[in-house]
């Protein structure tokens, strides 16, 4: 599955690119399984999801929670805990 | 009535937005609305960079105003959030809310800014007066108490 | 900070309220302002006429804001209230308040405009858009309840 | 004792004037005295405070209860409930 990986504030900084195109294996099926494989790439990845509970998720424009299915995403995003207003 | 969503790096003029809003209704009996600025933190702060998710902070503060409008009798509502480059003293947010009585116009503004604050998708750093950048701001537990504070839609 | 208290036939300016509020303080996060207005009833009402007792009201409104400066850190606040006669879509009465944070605005003005409902000498007579004179508007229990339910200052 | 007496709203209309000065006997000691005292002064003032509980008083300026002492007052308004704001 292809999907597309945005990230923002300090996770971006710390994965260090705003956002890519990834091939994902088949036994990626939710959030919490990508963070997983994610972390498994590299250390920036390992830095920025060294606290998963922080990191926030979004498939295609809606807050998620780690267990949510990926099935079908055609954007995912990572960010900190929000602090607009 | 259509709420009316902005994101935008310019500033906003709040008499327009009312103006805006109430357009000539004569059945708008309150008016409520919340300015949210930029402080100095004491001097500390010389501005604030607004990062914020592009599609994503449209949608969910469309979604946000949805739910107010589920809850509130509500006869206008306007949400404006600024991104980029912000100085001590300006706007950040704008949330204007009416409706025929003062109740349902203050508890959906600030039920409005609640939501907001925990769900729409920006991101504040700090840059200091010191020349140097400073941290992302971090989230306060007290924001997610007081979304929380608004129960599930009965 | 010196809270400004009005009583005007005169319109106001929300925008220039809040300018004069801010003037140009960089420590204020959060402005609310509530603004009520003249509605016309579903077409029934040609106008409002307000009386008031002159001295009693301007004293009224200055404890009430003194008690909500007594109750939350505010950096700034503005009670504006019309008298004679207002027609429908024209503002009647217009309340700001500027701290810190969020909380304490919303619940400082949401405080002033309960306190005022009951306790500011004012009294709307209606005029109908038939050409006769309407009754006085009678006070409703849900404001005192609103007023009542801030607990003495502690 | 020489006072002001100031009247607003329907309690105006009822007592057709606006304000008038009045020379209280030595016993009108309280708000609710005055009232009582004013009642049988004429049928309009018996109109204005036919259902006392609901007529406000102010005692220069500042809201009181029927229980207030007048003593030393300047002037004394009677008002319907509020409506403003």
């Amino acid at each position: 599955m292809r999907v597309k990986l945005v990230y923002f504030a300090w996770v971006r900084e710390r994965v260090g690119r705003p956002d890519e195109e990834v091939d994902l294996p088949d036994g990626v099926a939710t959030v919490a399984d990508l963070v997983r494989w994610l972390k498994g790439r590299g250390e920036e990845y390992d830095y920025a999801f060294e606290n998963e509970a922080v990191v926030r998720a979004a498939i295609d424009h809606s807050h998620v929670k780690p267990d949510a299915a990926i099935a079908g995403a055609r954007e995912i995003a990572f960010f900190p805990p929000m602090t607009g207003g | 009535m259509t709420p009316i969503v902005r994101i935008q790096a310019q500033d906003f003029d709040v008499a327009a937005e009312i103006a805006a809003l109430g357009g000539g209704r004569r059945d708008i009996g309150a008016v409520v609305t919340f300015t949210g600025l930029c402080r100095d933190e004491g001097g500390r702060l010389a501005a604030l960079e607004l990062e914020h998710y592009p599609g994503m902070a449209e949608a969910e503060l469309g979604r946000v105003v949805e739910e107010a409008r589920a809850r509130w009798p509500l006869q206008g509502v306007t949400v404006i959030h600024r991104y980029g480059r912000v100085l001590p003293g300006q706007n950040i947010v704008l949330v204007v809310a009416a409706s025929a009585h003062r109740r349902a116009a203050f508890e959906a503004a600030e039920f409005l800014m609640d939501y907001l604050k925990t769900r729409a998708p920006f991101w504040k750093r700090e840059h200091l007066t010191d020349g140097s950048m400073g941290a992302w701001v971090e989230a306060k537990e007290a924001d997610d108490a007081a979304a929380g504070r608004w129960a599930p839609p009965g």
